[in-house]
């Protein structure tokens, strides 16, 4: 089963890798870049996790000596990479805004006056 | 006292020998006596082997015309850092077992060194706003990258010759040359170093800016290039830089390959080193210019990085594999 | 202990330095309406962070203290770190002490450059957040918090690159660099995720105690992804582009941040993962693929830098260029070598600074920084042509300058471990540095006939030379530039011989965290001598005593004896040559001042031409690839 | 896409405004119950999203802005980054480390202020967040509605 979470993360990444080289469109561009961030989550999250462990909180009622924790760590983690893929996005789609206004268009291959 | 006595002892070696007199008499001579080598190769007269003293002493009696788009002080102190960079170069190079100040820099050093006074020629150029300047300053420095690479393939050559006989593994000191070529001999009669030898041989006239390798200065093309504002005095210490670089060269020569040759007596040893330094003029520079024409700038850059950089770099193989 | 001596201890100094910077940037947005309270708070941290920096020398370079902060007192429990970790040794003090400095100095530049600039308050905002970034990542102990720092550098850098987004290029470089600094940030954040599952840490001493000797397929596939990942944040090539994109676009100050700073938490970083972490630097290959890398970075750079008709442009080529030197150096695994590389890194970020500042103030008098439309300079803004000429001569290795210093060590290195190890691959790397450098001085040579020599053009007329805050700026940077080239033993002495020590004492790292050091070898025995001899004050004694002479010589003969044109008066003598034409501008200069060298590579500036296409899609390819390309030598080699 | 039938905007508003209040509180339920239950000072803080869109479809972007003014989320989001300085610096003022939690006397486990220094970081980030994502979210309408981003006051 959680085989099945490496898989798709790693999948997830290269698609969103896949996405960045190939698609020549500058929102296209922003979404590979998420999507290769989710990948990265979901691996995160995969890892932190424990078959039937219990959320990481402590508490007096819930605790028993048999009950165990998922990881907390990881999705500590991954909530801070989250909040950082969100500011990603954010920030690319107001350069990818300022980017159409400029150059009018979201074509990557004519975005190339800085080259050689 | 003793540190009085040392202190004038050193700047004695930086006024008179190896230092500036020094400089100024076996270069100026070293001119000469090219100027004439060649005439004779022509068939033709030829100026008197004094002429570069005439020539130094009546610029320094001229007007120095500073052109109204020059930097004043770059275009006016280029020169004379550039003359005395290319003096202390010549006191770090060893003149057989006397070292002046050969204890406080290593090859490495002397081929950084010998870029500041081509710095100076082109900075100077430049500062001066002629377009003439400009074309030669783009030739100086395509000369300069021209004569690098063998240049260093020459030195990391010899480096490693005398690294792996005295078992450093490699040796960068200009003085531990020395001692070693003393004691074991000149380096040009091992096999390996042959190849070095020819391509350094070809390698002073290109550094000095000589026929056929000076496209930089082309008088006929562009008028001297960098020296096309150039006028008096500065003009002068050019001419004389120009003439100094050729005996520094030469004397790098021997230090790197004919070292051992000398006597143990300084005085003795400066006269063995200015004949040595003649007859390297006369094969690489003399004999050079009287039977070539002058190359364009990018055959310069070919030839250097073709064939002589071929040459160094047989050179260095055969020194790593210890031949 | 009463508070106030413990607030006082130095052993809170590290956080002190990365918070300062942080605190400024919050109190800006807050009330940086006002120009002087701003320009006084960002003044203040980081000359704050500086002091606490600077403080931080005595215990840590010269004690050899390795200061461990747990942040909360969250001390390792069980034998597991479960709190996040400051960790300062010599290494990571020597790149905070670069990261200071370059954040001082350009902030100093700021007040003066930025202040035509609107939105300055969102300005100092983000320039403090990325100094916090990269302070907070070099000093960090913990691979998710320099995950983290990595992130807030990357961002304030986009952001500060887009910054004046109305210039040509602006946005397209910060997108590029966004794209592509993303897909390194996420190979960061996923090489993190894989070592923690393995290693079930992430604290950089307890993985470096549990991960050398326990290698497998996911650790080494983490590697790859760490090492392109910091690469990214180094510019290495394939990533080069993305640094001349950013720094031509970006304002001067911040040029200095990516080059000076930006790179070397990348370089940082690398030196982390192999001698730290992965502890591989001692087998060949390993060396070969810094040493490999960092060569390529060292001469495609030069080359590209040779080709470029932008300012700007140029020197972010070369600063990458130079970052293939620290790479060369820091690869060799030798003492000497790493010595040399981070006395080379300290001096990139010294001239590389005053080199963007000088940059930096062309272009805030002529408004351009394009190398055809300049000239003549010189005349109207003397001080900035001196500094920036004592910046030119120190990144083309002039001696006594600092450039030459770094750059004599590295060759030595190099030459040295090419004997040492019989290899005749690394006499070919002496060979390309010592190439390199004079391809460096020749396109300094291009920089400066073009744009300071040569003849004045007529728009260039009203310029004036540049404030005396700006100045004071390139100043510092230049009087540092003169004195690490003059005092080369002090320098590394007191700074870089600790650092590459420290790089070498992967036990008393571990140890200092209260790890088990024991399956690491302990530190080896390290060397530093050198083979050469150089002596830059006797050298530059004599060279004065010389000079000294012969301007004496020179003034008893009327060297002095001079004349120019003053006033009206006319006389065509004092009219430059032209051969009996007329008399017009006729500049020389430009991108193709070498052509007799580009003529005979023109092949290959052809194709690197064509390589260097300026689509974003190509330059995540070359990512995609080097990951590829990494992650298959690592699987193969570790 | 134009629109060619006039929408009478007061179901929205009414739904808007009877929607708002509850996230709001469930806003500050999260930030407060970080340190009890998943949630925290960040997830609390991203609903704020939800309201500032809430606001705009209900009442559009004039009065969303009259509002919320740009500046002064700005300004309060600074005030919240550095008020979560100063607490994790009172550990180091307490003879600590950065970051110490030293209120850690008060409530027992499970009670709301139970935890010390977290609540009050939680309640900083959970500001900053608010403020962040609002002047974010803020901007992104300013966008889709023409004006010019640059100069938002």
């Amino acid at each position: 089963m959680i085989l099945l979470n490496y898989i798709a993360s790693f999948f997830l990444i290269a698609l969103g890798l896949y996405t960045i080289v190939t698609k020549h469109n500058l929102v296209k561009t922003v979404i590979g870049l998420s999507i290769a961030d989710y990948g990265a989550n979901l691996l995160l999250i995969s890892i932190g996790f424990n078959p039937g462990g219990t959320a990481p909180i402590y508490t007096w009622t819930e605790l028993n000596p048999s009950s165990f924790f998922v990881d907390p760590i990881p999705q500590a983690l991954t909530l801070t990479s989250i909040v950082i893929g969100a500011c990603v996005t954010a920030m690319s789609l107001a350069l990818v805004i300022k980017l159409e206004e400029q150059y009018g268009t979201t074509d990557t291959r004519e975005i190339r006056r800085l080259r050689g | 006292m003793t540190i009085v006595i040392s202190a004038l002892q050193y700047l004695g070696y930086v006024l008179i020998f190896p230092g500036f007199l020094f400089c100024f008499l076996a270069g100026m001579l070293l001119c000469g006596i090219d100027r004439k080598l060649v005439a004779k190769m022509q068939k033709r007269v030829g100026p008197p082997v004094l002429q570069p003293f005439y020539d130094f002493f009546k610029l320094c009696g001229k007007e120095t015309i500073v052109p109204a788009s020059a930097s004043k002080t770059t275009f006016l102190m280029a020169p004379l850092v550039g003359l005395a960079a290319l003096v202390v170069i010549q006191l770090f190079i060893p003149v057989f077992s006397f070292s002046a100040f050969s204890g406080m820099a290593d090859v490495i050093v002397i081929l950084y060194l010998l870029l500041i006074p081509a710095m100076s020629v082109i900075l100077g150029g430049a500062a001066s706003g002629s377009p003439y300047a400009g074309v030669g300053l783009s030739r100086e420095m395509v000369t300069i990258i021209s004569c690098e690479l063998p240049l260093v393939l020459v030195l990391l050559a010899v480096a490693k010759t005398v690294g792996s006989a005295l078992g450093t593994g490699l040796c960068f000191s200009l003085s531990d040359i020395a001692a070693y070529q003393a004691m074991h001999g000149s380096l040009i009669t091992k096999i390996s170093m042959l190849p070095a030898a020819v391509a350094m041989l070809l390698i002073i006239p290109g550094e000095t800016g000589n026929h056929p390798f000076d496209a930089a200065e082309a008088e006929t093309e562009i008028c001297e290039g960098l020296l096309a504002e150039y006028s008096g005095a500065p003009l002068g210490v050019y001419k004389l830089s120009h003439a100094i670089k050729m005996l520094t060269l030469t004397s790098l020569f021997v230090a790197l390959f004919l070292g051992g040759l000398g006597t143990g007596f300084v005085a003795l040893d400066g006269i063995i080193l200015f004949l040595l330094c003649v007859v390297l003029t006369a094969v690489s520079i003399s004999f050079v210019h009287a039977i070539t024409a002058r190359l364009k700038i990018e055959q310069i850059f070919k030839f250097y990085w073709t064939l002589v950089s071929g040459l160094a770099l047989i050179s260095l193989v055969l020194a790593w594999y210890g031949l | 202990m009463s508070p106030v001596i413990n607030a006082l201890s130095y052993q809170h100094f590290p956080i002190y330095a990365i918070m300062v910077l942080f605190l400024g940037a919050f109190l800006i947005a807050v009330f940086g309406r006002n120009r002087t309270a701003r320009n006084v708070l960002a003044l203040l941290s980081i000359t704050a962070s500086l002091a606490f920096i600077l403080a931080l020398i005595r215990p840590v370079m010269l004690g050899g203290e390795i200061i461990a902060y747990w942040l909360g007192g969250r001390v390792p429990a069980g034998g597991y770190a479960i709190g996040i970790a400051l960790e300062v040794d010599a290494l990571s003090l020597f790149f905070a002490l670069i990261v200071a400095v370059a954040v001082f100095v350009s902030g100093v530049y700021s007040i003066q450059y930025m202040r035509h600039d609107d939105n300055e308050r969102e300005y100092y905002t983000l320039f403090l957040m990325l100094a916090g970034g990269v302070m907070g990542l070099v000093l960090s102990g913990d691979l998710f918090n320099m995950f983290i720092m990595v992130e807030v550098l990357t961002f304030a850098a986009v952001a500060l690159t887009a910054f004046r987004n109305t210039a040509t290029g602006a946005l397209e470089a910060a997108f590029k660099y966004l794209v592509v600094g993303c897909i390194g940030s996420t190979c960061i954040l996923v090489g993190t995720a894989m070592l923690y599952a393995q290693a079930h840490t992430l604290n950089l001493a307890q993985l470096a105690q549990l991960l050398p000797g326990n290698l497998n397929t996911a650790t080494k596939v983490a590697f790859a992804l760490l090492f392109v990942g910091f690469g990214t944040k180094a510019f290495i090539v394939p990533f080069h582009p993305l640094a001349a994109d950013a720094h031509g676009a970006a304002p001067a100050s911040i040029s200095v941040m990516i080059s000076g700073v930006l790179t070397k938490s990348g370089i940082y970083g690398i030196i982390r993962l192999t001698y730290f972490l992965f502890q591989t630097m001692n087998l060949g290959t390993m060396q070969f693929l810094l040493v490999f890398v960092g060569s390529l970075s060292m001469f495609i750079c030069v080359t590209m830098a040779l080709a470029q008709h932008d300012f700007k442009r140029l020197l972010a080529f070369h600063s990458i260029s130079q970052i293939g030197y620290v790479l060369t150096a820091v690869g060799l695994c030798t003492a000497l070598g790493v010595s040399a590389g981070l006395y080379h890194a300290m001096n990139h970020t010294l001239f590389k600074g005053l080199l963007f500042l000088a940059a930096g103030a062309v272009l805030h008098e002529t408004g351009t920084t394009d190398l055809g439309k300049l000239g003549g300079l010189s005349k109207k803004m003397p001080h900035t042509t001196v500094l920036f000429l004592i910046g030119a001569f120190s990144i083309s290795g002039i001696p006594p300058f600092n450039g030459f210093a770094s750059k004599w060590m590295v060759y030595q290195a190099t030459y040295q471990k090419a004997v040492e190890s019989g290899n005749i691959g690394f006499l070919l790397v002496t060979i390309i540095a010592l190439v390199t450098s004079v391809l460096t001085l020749a396109s300094f040579v291009k920089v400066s006939q073009s744009v300071f020599f040569g003849q004045l053009p007529k728009e260039l007329e009203h310029v004036k030379e540049v404030s005396f805050g700006m100045r004071l700026a390139m100043g510092i940077f230049a009087l540092l530039c003169i004195l690490t080239g003059l005092f080369p033993g002090l320098v590394t002495s007191y700074i870089t011989e600790p650092a590459a020590r420290a790089v070498f004492s992967v036990a008393q790292y571990i140890s200092a965290m209260g790890f088990d050091a024991s399956g690491v070898a302990a530190e080896s025995v390290v060397s530093f001598a050198h083979v050469g001899v150089w002596e830059p004050i006797s050298w530059l004694l004599i060279l004065c005593i010389a000079l000294l002479a012969i301007t004496i010589v020179a003034v008893a003969s009327k060297y002095d004896n001079v004349s120019q044109r003053s006033g009206e008066a006319v006389d065509t003598k004092y009219e430059l040559f032209y051969g009996g034409e007329a008399q017009e501008f006729s500049q020389v200069g430009g991108g193709d001042l070498f052509w007799g060298f580009k003529h005979n590579w023109r092949g290959y500036f052809d194709f690197m031409y064509r390589l260097h296409s300026g689509v974003v899609n190509d330059y995540a390819l070359w990512a995609v690839v080097d990951l590829a390309l990494v992650m298959l030598f690592s699987l193969i080699v570790l | 896409m134009k629109n060619n039938i006039r929408v009478k905007r007061v179901i929205q508003r009414c739904g808007c405004d009877a929607i708002l209040p509850l996230c709001l509180v469930y806003i500050f339920y999260i930030i407060l119950h970080g340190h009890l239950s998943p949630g925290g000072g960040f997830q609390g803080g991203v609903l704020m999203t939800a309201v500032v869109i809430l606001m705009y479809l209900g009442h559009g972007y004039a009065a969303t802005t009259h509002a919320l003014s740009f500046n002064r989320l700005h300004g309060a989001e600074g005030l919240a980054s550095t008020a979560y300085v100063a607490l994790a610096m009172m550990g180091v003022a307490a003879g600590a480390q950065f970051c110490e939690n030293i209120l850690y006397t008060h409530g027992a486990i499970g009670q709301l202020y139970s935890s010390g220094t977290i609540f009050w970081m939680n309640v900083t980030v959970g500001l900053k967040v608010i403020t962040g994502i609002g002047s974010i979210t803020l901007l992104m309408l300013g966008v889709l509605n023409g004006q010019d981003v640059d100069n938002l006051k």
